[in-house]
């Protein structure tokens, strides 16, 4: 039996899988499926100083080996959660992290502040790449400036881990997460999103409500791959890796480019079983190569 | 409700139509309770092109013979890989999912109004009707005689009212024209097919201040109601259909009517 | 029947059908399988300067819908090309487009120069993408001012068609597209592979010989799409769109979002015969929509 | 040579092996002419994974039946697709590919070297050697007695050696350890199987002066020259296997032998 347990600055996780935010809703609707506490991490979905309403419908698009999503951060804001939300999850036996997002570095850092006060919430993801929203953070998380002013303003107001997830629609992704490590970042969680697009050819409208939206799913995995390698070259603090994630191997993948540890988002939909399935795997690949520590792998391709 | 993911063993597959797929499940289990209005997420193997889950509503649960019925309309790759199950098959799904019509008090004069494949879901909830001693009358639209299904089964549980677009059957032209809507008052109407065919049913129920529920079909991923994707406008806002819904009293809706 | 025949500046095309570069050889390849002068235009392979070995094996990664390659623009350098090719394919009764590579300005307008020079190539297509060599010209294909640089030095030299293949590993792609058109581009192909890796967990190695490599295919179809309708609303002269077309449909999708052609590229591995497949699918397409002309649904996504 | 896309019709479908299916294709018109050593490129159908085509050798045209026989190691998701394929079913092959083994005077004395899958291509280079007058040499190795297949018709056209790594069949060990190499001296080996087989067979030519060629399985895209993804440093560079190959006389490789 291996040693699957990996630390992300101060947070200790269980094992090196999480859900990816906005994909497994604030874990309870998968509680059927799974027990939750077998998950490295849950991080529960975007939440904003302020009550969204989200995009309108269609948010969703079928693609090859992947789909476009413009949820828009629908969500109840920091105070329904902190008041109705997080006395219902506190008690799951597992890390569970709040994915943060904002408009501006005040409504960013206020929000992080006031999660700051929940005892069982060890840390907090700042989403600066949504590309769904015009005001939700693409903005800050595709220059060097503006990663690095959120970051700042958050962490000035955020005492616990702080992971910060960057998006893959920029040239040089290493440039971002070198700015939000110099800022005092824990961690760097990608890919977020590839900004696509998907058109209904017969109604000659996109199939999505705001035109574009966000890839996920294994078409991206190529790209995501590629990001973590990069990013954790560059950086010192441990990186997260995510995108089209499916099975075990994948994980692997992820691990040996670099990833401390890897979250799971789309494929989610397809097996809501997914995440105790790639733990289980992990840790058999791990014993079949006679590998005693997922620490050994990490990074393994140089 | 408790919901599960387990692989359900493909008992029977008959094409009552062309475009449709009648696929019978069963477990060793006995399966749980399902309520009527409820779907699955059914898990497509072998489609190059499809890689979510596909929502079909629950036409029927056998009780005697332990089976799940899904009737599927062959639309797209998805659907039409589903037509190539065969008996002896496992399908993967996650059921039961979704709220479910109301059941009405057992005196209620209820109208099962469907369309096309939204008839679906009207069988197995006209069955729970009849045993409650409801005496449902179902209203059922399609285009022609031929694309009409299961009028048999619905017999067994009610009256059946037709309309064809083509005359070929029943009342020519659509549901909300059937004369019956002229003759007999109803407390309750249930309502699955096309939108526009459920709007209109809607406009009729709120014009004749008729408790109304319609059953949505908005696109999912997940259907648990995590990825928010399948939101529906209401009073209280963007809701899930795959959790909220798919069925909603009309007045929950913000159709304009 | 409708008009398929457009323009791309002077490049007059009987159908809007492209072949993509590195995806059709020189044509020959395939002239078993279709007949050539079917297709709008042939795109032959990437042509540099000088003679280059390209990459070692392993080049190809097969992916979720998709594939990477890093080829690495082999190829016996424009001369060989000139003296040795052209004579083969001179007479192709088709548009014969050259893709131009290179390492520096200079080397990518002498390259044009030379084939300036030859009476049969109407046009070139400027690749200042490509993922897969040090020096090929990915460098400028990301920056503003390096891909000015590039377009202004060929434009000097080149006075037939230009087109300029943008890379999709970039911020703001219409910021690229915008400085090629004030440079004197003719048009922008667009877009060319997204920068990924893919890994041997059993031999903890990159499958590819360089480590990354480009993604193409259906799985990044929708990013194609995306840039290509906001490219086509940032410039006036005509985009030629790409990226995992596979059938007409896709083909449709692509001029929707405003490409006045399309190049298909990895479906040729697939279906040597997809190229005349997808011009009459389009052709079909518009007959049953009661569309006279091409022209009338380029762009008809707003 | 004329290469063509058609569909195939699926004739007869094997199981020699728990690893290996073999599939008999035939055509209305008479099979286009195929060298040995040349191969197919397969479309895989139904596959969830499998974008690419995949590259099978020729392992033998049956000109009685008009029949095109493909020998597929069921390896990954792409062969154990095709593995699922039906008599009546249609297959969708470019062919035939590449060079194909050069076929030597008839005086020749031939040894035909194989090693798992690799042995595929050699039973119809074989027919073909025998047709012309040949006496060609099998020397057929694998892990276990169970492991050879076809054995019965390499016999029919030459005189067949086996070793096997657990003894249970012929000789004990790998093909280069065999005997006859060091009793017999060849003019001409063929040889195709894995890579360190194929190397220490390459490495025995050499030494002995032998011609000798390889057939080699890099990865490939497009199968036809124009990607040039499978390429293979020769001493001229560069080329692709596709194309140029997938036989080589060793003394254009540039292996370290």
């Amino acid at each position: 039996m291996s040693t699957l347990n990996i630390n992300i600055g101060d947070l200790q996780l269980k094992n090196p899988v999480m859900t990816a935010s906005g994909t497994f809703g604030y874990g309870l609707e998968y509680a059927d499926f799974v027990n939750l506490a077998d998950i490295g991490a849950i991080i529960v979905k975007g939440t904003t100083l302020h009550h969204r309403e989200g995009n309108d419908y269609p948010r969703m698009a079928e693609t090859p080996s992947g789909m476009l999503n413009c949820v828009g951060l629908q969500n109840k804001g920091v105070d329904y959660f902190c008041n109705n939300i997080y006395p219902q999850i506190k008690d799951i036996d597992t890390n569970v992290i709040v994915n943060v997002s904002g408009s501006t570095p005040e409504d960013y850092a206020e929000c992080a502040a006031r999660i700051d006060q929940l005892d069982k919430i060890p840390a907090i993801e700042l989403n600066i790449s949504c590309p769904n929203v015009k005001d939700g953070g693409m903005a800050f998380g595709v220059t060097r400036k503006g990663a690095a002013q959120v970051v700042k303003a958050v962490r000035a107001k955020y005492h616990k881990t702080l992971i910060v997830k960057l998006s893959p629609n920029v040239t040089d992704i290493t440039d971002i997460a070198k700015a939000v490590e110099d800022e005092g970042a824990d961690s760097v969680s990608l890919i977020n999103t590839l900004m696509g697009m998907a058109i209904d050819i017969e109604r000659r409208k996109p199939l999505l409500s705001i035109k574009t939206g966000g890839l996920s799913g294994p078409a991206v995995k190529p790209v995501a791959v590629r990001m973590v390698w990069q990013v954790a070259r560059a950086v010192r603090i441990p990186v997260i890796g995510l995108g089209g994630i499916m099975n075990a191997n994948d994980a692997i993948e992820f691990f040996m480019a670099g990833a401390s540890a890897i979250q799971i988002g789309t494929a989610n939909f397809i097996d809501p079983t997914v995440t105790v399935k790639v733990r289980d795997g992990i840790n058999q690949w791990l014993d079949s190569h006679n590998v005693s520590s997922l620490t050994e792998i990490i990074g393994a391709v140089d | 409700m408790k919901k599960y993911m387990k692989n359900l063993l493909v008992e029977e597959v008959s094409f009552p139509h062309q475009r449709y797929v009648l696929v019978k499940l069963t477990d060793q289990q006995p399966l749980p309770d399902i309520l009527p209005g409820q779907f699955v997420q059914v898990k497509v193997e072998g489609a190059t092109n499809t890689f979510l889950r596909r929502p079909i509503s629950v036409n029927y649960v056998d009780r005697n013979n332990n089976q799940l019925w899904l009737l599927i309309q062959t639309v797209g790759e998805g659907t039409r890989t589903l037509a190539k199950l065969k008996a002896g098959d496992y399908l993967n799904i996650l059921f039961p999912l979704g709220n479910g019509f109301t059941i009405p008090h057992t005196t209620a004069d209820i109208l099962l109004v469907g369309g096309g494949v939204g008839v679906a879901p009207l069988l197995y909830f006209g069955e729970r009707l009849h045993n409650n001693g409801n005496k449902p009358v179902f209203l059922l639209g399609a285009r022609t005689n031929n694309d009409l299904l299961q009028i048999p089964m619905f017999q067994q549980f009610g009256e059946v009212l037709v309309t064809t677009e083509d005359g070929s059957l029943g009342e020519k032209g659509f549901v909300t024209n059937h004369s019956v809507l002229g003759k007999r008052t109803f407390s309750h109407i249930a309502c699955c097919g096309p939108k526009p065919m459920m709007m209109s049913v809607a406009r009729y129920a709120m014009a004749n201040n008729i408790h109304c529920e319609v059953s949505l079909e908005n696109m999912m991923a997940c259907g648990i109601g995590a990825c928010l994707c399948c939101v529906e406008k209401t009073v209280k806002g963007n809701v899930c259909v795959c959790k909220e819904g798919p069925v909603f009293d009309i007045r929950q809706l913000t159709w304009e009517l």
